[in-house]
């Protein structure tokens, strides 16, 4: 074992994907000679070599599509995305081309689109989005958004293997941020089975539904809610969004009755909606208050620390409608 | 550019070349094979206009009348046994039928038939089938190409000496994935053959309103890589040039742009009246039918002999008459197969609960 | 009056504005010397000119791009989408360039973007698209759904007026199957606010929250349950999905607490999940059954009519899942 | 390509050029203001660096040393009083100076500040004004190519003579928007001058691994436009060649590409280290600094006397200390301004119930 951060681990599973299978390989903007924006892909260019570790040009359409077709060759292409944020110039290819290969053709198109995603680091605007929505809404793509560093190496190395097109969010806030004893690389085969979501914390009291940064401040305010007001706040970390839990989601409904989904993302049309309504058709009788949103308030993601964290979601908000949720 | 002088050129000297007396260039079997496919290409989809027209033809009916050579020829030049690849677009119908498709695929397609390659999903020619090397393609235009730049970027990673070809319409070359896909292919020299079908329109759109440039071979220049210009309705100058590209990047050379020049001679699809189009126009382009100048050039040649033309025009009736009367009364496909195949896995998707015990109706 | 058109009414709207503001341009694939894939702007041209009707090149990003710059200016361009479904391809110029232009710049942005969504054609995956989830998630649009000939007119004024980018999904369906009588155009100025509902029938037994095409389907289910069940349908055409109308949901939920959303889109992660999540927070306590969906099922949309029609809703499903709603 | 050998040469010839001791190409008070200005884009980037040192600025910095003659060039080069505008790229502060901004609203803008032009939503120099000509970009590449093109499309419709200059980098000019803006700006002649940035890098992407063309002046005959190719340290020489593309544009001649080479002698953004950079190369352009050319040309032809630019020196430092003074201290947004002008209508979005009383913390 070894203590490791999120974009260590994330870095392992890549690294052992590779090196377990020669059809995995890496495109996108400065992979290879730079190592990646952030450093994910530091060292591989020497380990891997040009073909396998390949610098674009800056063409995310161009990148997600050649994925594509080496996928429907049989190869196993990882795509990072410089930030996620430049994932929607590749959206077309990703909903129309990618999504329906295997439906409308049936073209396996095991490609992983990866990169950073989400705020609370200053990025402003563009270097901080939280795509996840955008394509939740599209069949035949998996989404992943890890939330701890197991989570981040299991789960990149699940993607690789999975038979569909996975997008992979990572939480850059996470990278160095986070960090975890793991298994030392070669010392077994950690692997997080997509669609599974993790009891993150076990609660009777209430709910609170979430994924990737928001799973820290969920537990951070069942701590205080614990503390000061003796709840036992359930958190389930979805790590998966497409497909969803729903099994997990309907377990822990039926076990507090209360519950609030947490996303960093904008609320309008925001990944809660779907959750409120899974929980609306399957779980409704056994709900004792509304299903609650603690999100991102419906703007772009402004620069100014003071106007960030006040779009954002903070702790204290989690706190805030917990209670609501606990008295209703 | 109207579309008139160069290919009237283009032309004179094709029937220059002919008259020179220059031996087959290809031998009598496989000059009989061109012949036949653009004949089946042709044949095909006036079949295809009869089933429209009586409504067993489902959506849109796209015709290629005119560009059967360009279609044709160019996938000829593949080497399908070396396991090349295309793209085709929705007037490649020649182009799959070169690959292996079979007329019977094609109509069950049209026709959304549950025995059909899409099982009644997708419609017309946007099938495909990576064992017979062509990829299904989708209606936005201009992804193909990044996406065949990623099928020949494996070809190379895997060293196997393979080729893919890809084709864009003159109105898809303005499209950013038709520029990021090339893009990459370039830098990365693949062997990817990109064919620009300048067929003079985008629906009612005309070259000239479309791009400041008289002829889209010119656009290569932007990627560095070599470029070419051909009379798209010579078949054997279509396979001639396309036939150069492949070897060369078959041979590392990295991606060519070849532009075909070639005139649509329906309307974008059937239900377009072409009203835009001048009458003359049409008329000059008729006077310059790939498939009767292809025969003349045979048989006046004296490559092949008129009765071998026509045996194989009974060849292709036989069989599309074998191939209709096979396909028409095929079932549609079962409703609740639609759910089956989104993802690997899970493999199907569960009915809404609304719908257990059947379908709804109205 | 005259009885028109869904298509008709469109074209009088568009027409009306450019003849009643210069500034108005249309600019899209075939929108001139073809009058667009539709017809909606056939004569344009010889009534506008080429530099009011302006058939562009093959790309959509740079008709939604060229739009906006020449709305900073001033300008109020319309631009086509030939079929909605191409929208991907400018979607990254939408959600970030466009909507963000106000907050980040200051700068306005009043542009439409118009084009035909929707299914029940045999139009195949890439021709019926209902695109409106994919963009409800973007803060600083603007989405606007007409059922109606008078709605497909008012609102498509009030969006070429509008100071905001305005996305109009007008439904291929409806174009020649929908007739309403309408004032003679310039016989008083049609205008339907953005933003507001219409009560599309009363009801007090339960409430269907719907709109474009929907609303027909969710009429003719009303009818029938009125008939054979005795039951009184209210149905409410939302009209603007973004910013959308909580009044008014709010005040069917409370009028009948037993309520569906119907659309057309896909059921995961679509707008039916969003509306879910906002009456479990505004009226949750007058719900007397859980919100149920009706929507397609999450497949692209296959081409055979047997296949469309059962992925698609169908006015047999509606009846079903209300029957279900009443005996709650 | 690397981009020694071209720079070298184009240098020399500049050389040449000085030394054939040409009158002044234009006025002393425009030589000065050119001067000016890439001597304030240098020492205010230089103050953001000691900012950002303290941890006054937010986010990243990212530098144009040593392209200040491309930027500066060619923004002057636009005629203001006409109502000319241009887009910025991220190192294109010299160009924002020249249209008018100002080094506070600079300053303001990197600290995030409640009195900055965008009150602190957006970073760096990603802010505009119509009045002064320039639009505020965003980061996603290529996207400024077609809005600049509906802002030239707009002066065109309204007969106005303005024109559009837009930025791309090298990189960038692989974008899918780079193309498609571009392409239609040609087909329609709009007045739009695109100036692609060569400096050599994209990130730590060299131009040969992200494109197979040698100088990208070439591309401009993918659209049928004219191109040009110029030293982009030589002030006065990218002021000319940008002159006289706006004034094409603007007599209706439609758009040029003009590729400046230069060089980008820090890297992507302050935090990289540029670990991949040759020091070789580095030290070669730091040998071709754009300022102490511009310095030694105009004392050397005696066209500015040696004290003259050190008064443009001195009033630089003095405006800058002044800019710095008056800004430092300004105050943070106010947390609910966040919620304002997402729509025109509704003006203001209501704040989440559970924020009612005051922001969150923690
Ligand atoms: C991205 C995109 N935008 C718009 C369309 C609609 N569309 C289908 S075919 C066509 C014209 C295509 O012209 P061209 O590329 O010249 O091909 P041709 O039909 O002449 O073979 C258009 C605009 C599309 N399919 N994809
Ligand atoms: C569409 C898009 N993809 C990726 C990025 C990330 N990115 C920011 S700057 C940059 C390199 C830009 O290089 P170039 O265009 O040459 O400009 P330079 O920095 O050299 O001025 C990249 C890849 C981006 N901003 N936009
Ligand atoms: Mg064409
Ligand atoms: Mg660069």
């Amino acid at each position: 074992m070894a203590e490791v951060t999120y974009l260590e681990a994330l870095r392992q599973g890549l690294q052992e994907e590779m090196r377990r299978d020669e059809r995995v390989f890496i495109l996108g903007e400065d992979v290879g000679h730079y190592g990646g924006a952030f450093k994910v892909t530091d060292g591989f260019l020497a380990e891997f070599g040009e073909e396998r570790v390949i610098d674009t040009p800056i063409s995310e359409a161009a990148i997600v599509g050649a994925a594509a077709g080496a996928a429907h060759l049989g190869m196993r292409p990882v795509a990072e995305m410089q930030f996620i944020d430049f994932i929607s110039c590749a959206y077309d290819m990703l909903t129309n081309y990618v999504a329906t290969s295997r439906y409308r053709a049936n073209l396996p198109c095991p490609i992983v689109v990866r990169g950073p995603a989400g705020g609370y680091v200053r990025g402003g605007p563009f270097h901080s989005q939280n795509p996840e929505a955008a394509f939740l809404h599209t069949p035949g793509l998996k989404i992943v958004c890890p939330a701890t560093a197991r989570d981040a190496k299991g789960l990149i190395k699940a993607a690789i293997r999975d038979d569909d097109p996975v997008l992979f969010f990572e939480h850059k806030y996470l990278y160095r941020r986070i960090k975890e004893q793991l298994p030392l690389p070669g010392d077994g085969d950690l692997v997080t089975p997509i669609g599974q979501a993790r009891l993150a914390r076990e609660g009777r009291d209430l709910s609170i539904i979430t994924y990737s940064a928001m799973v820290w401040k969920a537990l951070e305010a069942a701590e205080r809610l614990e503390r000061e007001d003796g709840l036992a706040v359930e958190v389930l970390d979805l790590r998966t969004l497409l497909p969803m839990d729903d099994a997990a989601i309907t377990a822990t409904v039926k076990k507090t009755s209360r519950v609030m989904v947490v996303h960093e993302d904008t609320r309008t049309g925001g990944v809660a909606g779907e959750i409120t309504a899974r929980i609306n058709e399957t779980a409704f009788e056994w709900l004792d208050a509304p299903v609650l949103r603690v999100t991102a308030a419906d703007t772009p993601l402004p620069y100014a620390p003071a106007l960030e964290d006040y779009v954002l979601p903070q702790t204290a908000d989690i706190v805030t409608v917990a209670r609501k949720l606990a008295a209703y | 550019m109207t579309a008139r002088p160069v290919v009237a050129e283009d032309r004179a000297a094709a029937e220059r070349q002919a008259a020179g007396g220059a031996p087959p260039p290809l031998g009598r079997e496989r000059l009989l094979e061109l012949y036949y496919y653009m004949r089946l290409t042709r044949s095909l989809e006036e079949r295809l206009t009869n089933l429209y027209r009586q409504g067993k033809v489902i959506g849109g009916l796209f015709r290629s009348l005119g560009q059967e050579a360009d279609s044709v020829g160019s996938a000829y030049a593949l080497d399908r046994a070396a396991g090349d690849m295309l793209a085709p677009l929705i007037r490649n119908l020649g182009s799959l039928l070169v690959m292996g498709a079979r007329p019977e695929e094609v109509l069950r397609q049209y026709m959304a038939k549950a025995t059909g390659p899409t099982r009644g999903r997708e419609l017309n020619v946007h099938f495909g089938d990576l064992g017979r090397g062509f990829v299904g393609q989708i209606s936005h235009l201009g992804d193909m190409v990044p996406v065949m730049a990623g099928v020949a970027l494996t070809f190379r990673m895997r060293r196997q000496g393979r080729v893919a070809l890809v084709y864009v319409g003159d109105g898809a070359t303005s499209t950013g994935a038709f520029h990021e896909g090339l893009s990459l292919a370039a830098a990365r020299r693949l062997p990817l053959v990109v064919i620009v079908e300048n067929n003079g329109w985008a629906y009612s759109t005309r070259l000239e309103r479309q791009t400041a440039v008289r002829g889209l071979a010119v656009k290569a220049g932007a990627y560095g890589i070599p470029a070419a210009r051909e009379d798209g309705n010579d078949v054997l100058a279509v396979f001639a040039v396309t036939r150069a590209a492949v070897e060369r990047a078959r041979a590392g050379g990295g991606p060519t742009l070849i532009e075909l020049l070639t005139y649509r001679r329906k309307g974008h699809a059937e239900h377009d009246d072409q009203h835009y189009v001048p009458k003359e126009e049409l008329a000059r382009w008729e006077a310059n039918d790939p498939l009767e100048r292809y025969a003349r050039l045979l048989t006046s040649r004296g490559w092949l002999a008129a009765d071998e033309l026509a045996a194989a025009d009974a060849r292709v009736t036989g069989e599309l008459d074998r191939a209709v009367a096979a396909t028409e009364g095929d079932p549609a496909p079962e409703p609740e197969s639609a759910l089956e195949g989104v993802w690997a896995s899970p493999a199907r998707q569960p009915a809404p609960w609304y719908r257990e015990g059947g379908a709804a109706r109205g």
